[in-house]
C-alpha cells in the first residue's frame, strides 16, 4: 500500500519533471506505431484488393469438340488434381456463339449466315484467388495444354500476366519497406527510452545509494513505459483512424472505395496493436533501467 | 577505552586488511584494518588523495575492496545482495564530498529523497525537513531550485539529507569545504546532535578547526596507509 | 591555418570521445536515407512501371460510317481541342474487319461469306501516359460520345478502370507513406543532433568561458555535420544498392524486371541525396550549436 | 594607498553600483563599488551565500548585472559582443567554485583547453601543464580521467587551467574547500607567483589561514552588501 502510494507519487513527480524527454518518447512511440499500422493497413488492405484485381484470372481451355458428360468429367478429374480450383466452367460451341453474338450487339445479324459452331468449345478454369506466382500459372496451362482434345490454351490477356508481376512486385516492396520500418521502430523506441533513463542516471544512482529498493527505482519506470505504450500507440492509431477518414472522405465516391473495399482493423486487431506496443516500451524501459540496478 | 576491547556488538564498522587499488596503479587504501563503535563520533583526516573518500566508498559500499573483509552493523558487506543491501542503507546517512544533489529538484525534494525510500509520511518528511533547514539557517530555500543555491548552501542540503532519516551511521565527507567559520559551527552542532541521540558518525576532513581540539579518535591516512591513531581521550 | 590546424584536431578528438553518438547519429542518418531513398526508388519505379501498365489505355470511338479525309481532320481537331493526346488512330471498316479475322485465326473461313463492312469503323484515342484521374478519362469519354456520327464510345475493359483505381490508390499510399517517413526522418535527425550536442552542454559552456570564438567552437560541430551527412547518407545508398542487387538477383529470370525494367538511381540523382544529406546534417548541428552561442 | 586615487590605466577592475537579484527575491549584490589595481592580490570574503561567487560572475561576465556599470581592463562589459569578448576571457583566468571540469577527459586535456584556444603551440602546452601539475604535486595524474580525482585532486586541476594561460586577470573561488594545509600552501604560492609576474589575483575565500596575516585588501560581503574593506598594509 505504501509502496504503491510513493512509487504512484515518484511516476507522476517523474512524468512533471521529465516531460519533455517524455513526450519525445510519446511521439517517438506514436510515430511508429502509425508508421507501421499504416504499412500494416495498406499491405492487408492491398491483398484484398489484388484479389479483386484478379477475378478476371482464368484459363480457357479450346477443346477441339464438344466434351460429352464423361469426358467433362475426367478433364475435371485431371484439372483438380493437378491443383485446387475455386471453379471449372464448361462452354459449349453453342454457347460461346452466343456470346459471341451478343457482344457484337446490333450487328448481330451478319452472324445469321455462319453456322452455330464456327467457334470451338471451351473450359473455363478459375484458380483460387491467392497470391500465387506467375510460374504456377505458367506450368498449370502448360499442362492443360497436354490434355486430350485442347486446342489451346488462353489464360486471359497479356494483362493477366503484368498485373500478377505488378502485385508480386508490390508485395516486396510493402515486405521490405514492412522490414525497414520495423527496424527503425524498435531502434527508436530502444534509443529514445535509453536516452531518457540515462538522464536520469544521476538520479537512479542516488537512489540506489539511499537505500530504495530495486522494485522502489523499477516501478515508475515501468509505470511509464505502460503510459507510454498506452498512449502513444492509442494516439498513433487514433492518427491513423483519422487518415483513413480523410482518404475516405477525399476518394469516396462511386469507383475506389466500393472496388477495394477500404477497410480499417478490427477492434480485436487494434487492441493486440496497443498490447504488443504496451509490452515492447515496457520491456524497453525494464531492460535499459535494469542495466543500473547491478549493485 | 580503545577499539581493540570494544564488545563484538557494539561494533559499529569493522574492517580487516581492506586494500583498494584503481587501475592502472592507484593503490587507493592500502590494507587498513579498524573498527569503530557504535556511537562513536570519529574522525578521520590526511592529505588530499589520502584515501579517505574511498574508505567511506568501501563502508557505504557503493564499491567494493579488492581484498579484506568490511562488517557494518554486524553485516558482511559482501554477502548482502538486493533488498537487504538496501534496508542497511536506508540507516546509513552519507554527505558525498561531490554533494550527489539531483541539481533540477528543488531543496525539499533533495532533502526528502532519503526519508521518502522508507515510506515515512509525507507530512512527518515535511516536518523533519523543513526543522532541518531551519538548524542550517535555510530556511527560505525550501522551494528553491537545488542548482540556483550557492555551494556552500549546496553542501549544506547535502548534509541535511543525509542527516534527515536519522541513520545509524552517517558518513560524512568534508562537510565544511566551502563554509565559513560561522556556518562551519552549525553545521559541527547538528553533527554533534545526531551522536549524541546514538548515530555512529564518521567525519572525513581536512578542516583542523573542527577536529584540532576534539576528544574524539582521529585517524590520519596518507597514500592509502593509516599511519597515525590519535586515540579518544576521556573528558 | 592554425584556427584550421585546431580545429580540425579537435573535431578528431570530439568524434574520438564521443563515438558512442557520433555512431548513433550516424546511424540514424543512414537509416533515413536508406528509407527515404528507397521510396522514392519504389515511387518512380512505380510510375514507370504504371506507365507500361498502361500502355494498353486506349478510348475507341466507334463510328456510324467510314470517315472521309475531312471528316478526320474534323474529328481529330475536336478531340485535341478537348485534350492533349498521345496518339489518334482511324481505324476503317476494312481494317476492322482485317483485325478480327486475325483474331480468328485457323476459322477465318468462316467470315468469307460475311461483308466485309459489317464491323464498324472507329477511332481510337491514346491518351498521354501520365497518371491522369479517371474522371478526366470519364469526361472524355462523355465528350466523345457527343460527337457527330458517333455510335458508342469505349475505353478498354473493366481492367483499364481498375488499374486506374489501383495505380491512384498506390501513389496515394506512397505519397502518405513519403510523408510519414520525411516526417519522421527529420524528427530523428534533429532530435539526435540535439541529443548529441546537448549531451556536451558542459564543454560548449566551459568553451565559451574559456574564451573560444564561436568558430571555434562551431567549426568542429559543422566538420561533424558534413561528416555525418556524407557518410550517413553514403552508407544509406549503399545499403539500398545492395538491396536493389538483392532484389534483382532474387527475382531475375525473364518477366518482371523485363516487364518494368527497374533501375537504380543515377548518378546524378545519388550526388544530390548525398549533398542534401550534407545540407541538413549541417543545417542540424548548426542551429543547435547556435542556441549555446549566445551570450 | 587606496583605491580611490589610483590611476584609470592602473584599474584592471571597475565596479560601479552594480546589483544583482535572482528571481523571486533573492538579492545576490546590492549596490557593489569596488576598483581593483592591475597587479593587486585582493580577497573577498563572507558568509556562505553572502555573494562572492556571484561577484566573480559580474566580473567575467557569466551573467549580466541587472544594474550597474563594470569594466575589466578597460572594456565596459555591456558593449563587448562576440570575438572581442572572447578575446577578453582569453586574457581572464577563473578558477570555478563548482571546479566546471569535463570529467570523461584527462587531466592534460582539461588544463590545455584554455591555451588551445588562443592557438597555442601543442608542444608549448605540454610543457606548461607538466610544469604545473609539477608545482601543485600531480605529476602522476597527467593522463588520468579527471573525474576519477578526488575532490582535492580536482581542485588543484582547476586551479591549474586557470593559471595555465597567464591570465591578466586571475579569478579564484575558494580554491583551498578540499584542501589540507600543506597542499593549501602550495595553492598560494601558485597563485602569489602568478601575483608576482604581474597578474591581478581576486580571491573569494572563508579559509582564514591564507588571509589572515595577509598584506594586502580584504573586502567582506554580507547577504550582497560589501560590509568592510581591510586596507592593504605596506610592509
Ligand atoms: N575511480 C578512481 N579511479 C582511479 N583512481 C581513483 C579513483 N578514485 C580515487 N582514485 C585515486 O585514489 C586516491 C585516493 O582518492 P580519495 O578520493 O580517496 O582521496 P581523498 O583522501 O578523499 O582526497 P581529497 O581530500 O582530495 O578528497 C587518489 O589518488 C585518487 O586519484
Ligand atoms: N542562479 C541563481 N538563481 C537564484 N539564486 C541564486 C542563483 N545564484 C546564486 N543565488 C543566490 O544568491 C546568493 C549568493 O550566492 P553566491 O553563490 O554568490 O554565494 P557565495 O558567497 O559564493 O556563497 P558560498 O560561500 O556558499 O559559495 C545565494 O543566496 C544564492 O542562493
Ligand atoms: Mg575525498
Ligand atoms: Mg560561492
Amino acid at each position: 500500500m505504501r509502496f504503491w502510494f510513493s512509487v504512484v507519487r515518484q511516476a507522476g513527480r517523474n512524468l512533471r519533471q521529465t516531460w519533455p524527454s517524455q513526450l519525445m518518447t510519446l511521439l517517438t512511440v506514436s510515430l511508429s506505431v502509425l508508421i507501421f499500422a499504416f504499412f500494416s493497413l495498406v499491405y492487408t488492405n492491398m491483398i484484398n484488393s489484388s484479389e479483386q484485381l484478379g477475378d478476371d484470372l482464368r484459363l480457357i481451355i479450346y477443346l477441339e469438340d464438344d466434351p460429352g458428360p464423361e469426358m467433362q468429367e475426367q478433364l475435371r478429374r485431371k484439372i483438380t488434381n493437378f491443383d485446387r480450383v475455386e471453379d471449372i466452367v464448361f462452354v459449349s460451341k453453342e454457347e460461346a456463339y452466343k456470346r459471341f453474338a451478343e457482344q457484337l450487339g446490333g450487328h448481330r445479324d451478319v452472324l445469321d449466315d455462319i453456322p452455330k459452331d464456327f467457334l470451338p468449345a471451351s473450359v473455363e478454369v478459375i484458380p483460387l484467388k491467392n497470391l500465387r506466382s506467375l510460374n504456377q500459372i505458367k506450368l498449370f496451362s502448360q499442362y492443360l495444354s497436354k490434355l486430350p482434345g485442347t486446342l489451346k490454351v488462353q489464360y486471359g490477356q497479356e494483362w493477366v500476366e503484368r498485373f500478377y508481376y505488378f502485385t508480386r512486385l508490390l508485395s516486396i516492396v510493402v515486405f521490405l519497406s514492412g522490414s525497414l520500418l520495423i527496424l527503425t521502430t524498435i531502434f527508436m523506441v530502444s534509443y529514445t527510452i535509453r536516452l531518457t533513463i540515462f538522464g536520469r542516471q544521476a538520479e537512479l544512482e542516488l537512489l540506489k545509494l539511499v537505500g530504495a529498493t530495486n522494485n522502489y527505482i523499477r516501478t515508475p519506470f515501468l509505470i511509464e513505459g505502460v503510459l507510454q505504450g498506452l498512449i502513444g500507440s492509442s494516439l498513433g492509431i487514433f492518427s491513423l483512424f483519422l487518415l483513413y477518414q480523410w482518404i475516405k472522405g477525399h476518394f469516396s465516391g462511386p469507383g475506389l472505395l466500393e472496388l477495394f473495399s477500404f477497410t480499417f482493423f478490427t477492434p480485436e486487431v487494434i487492441i493486440a496493436i496497443i498490447f504488443i506496443s504496451i509490452i515492447l516500451t515496457t520491456a524497453g524501459s525494464f531492460t535499459s533501467i535494469q542495466k543500473f540496478l547491478r549493485i | 577505552m580503545t577499539t581493540n576491547n570494544a564488545s563484538v556488538n557494539g561494533t559499529m564498522v569493522e574492517l580487516i586488511k581492506v586494500s583498494k587499488s584503481y587501475p592502472p596503479d592507484v593503490v587507493a587504501l592500502d590494507n587498513i584494518s579498524l573498527s569503530i563503535n557504535t556511537g562513536e563520533l570519529f574522525f578521520m583526516i590526511g592529505k588530499s588523495g589520502a584515501g579517505k573518500t574511498t574508505l567511506l566508498k568501501m563502508i557505504s559500499y557503493m564499491e567494493p575492496p579488492n581484498t579484506g573483509l568490511i562488517e557494518v552493523a554486524g553485516h558482511d558487506l559482501r554477502r548482502l545482495r538486493g533488498n537487504k543491501l538496501a534496508k542497511l542503507r536506508q540507516r546509513i546517512g552519507v554527505a558525498y564530498q561531490d554533494f550527489k544533489l539531483l541539481l533540477d529538484r528543488t531543496v525539499a525534494e533533495n532533502i526528502a529523497i532519503s526519508m521518502e525510500v522508507s515510506y515515512k509520511q509525507p507530512s512527518q518528511i515535511q516536518k523533519r525537513v523543513k526543522n532541518l533547514l531551519e538548524q542550517l539557517q535555510l530556511s527560505d530555500k525550501y522551494n528553491t531550485i537545488t542548482g540556483e543555491l550557492s555551494r556552500g548552501e549546496q553542501q549544506r542540503i547535502t548534509l541535511a539529507r543525509a542527516v534527515a532519516n536519522s541513520p545509524t551511521l552517517l558518513l560524512v565527507d568534508e562537510p565544511t569545504g566551502n563554509l565559513d567559520a560561522e556556518t562551519t559551527g552549525r553545521v559541527m552542532q547538528l553533527l554533534t546532535k545526531a551522536n549524541n541521540s546514538g548515530a555512529t558518525v564518521v567525519i572525513a576532513t581536512h578542516d583542523e578547526s573542527i577536529f584540532r581540539n576534539s576528544k574524539h579518535r582521529i585517524m590520519e591516512l596518507d597514500r592509502g596507509r593509516m599511519v597515525s591513531m590519535k586515540e579518544a581521550t576521556v573528558s
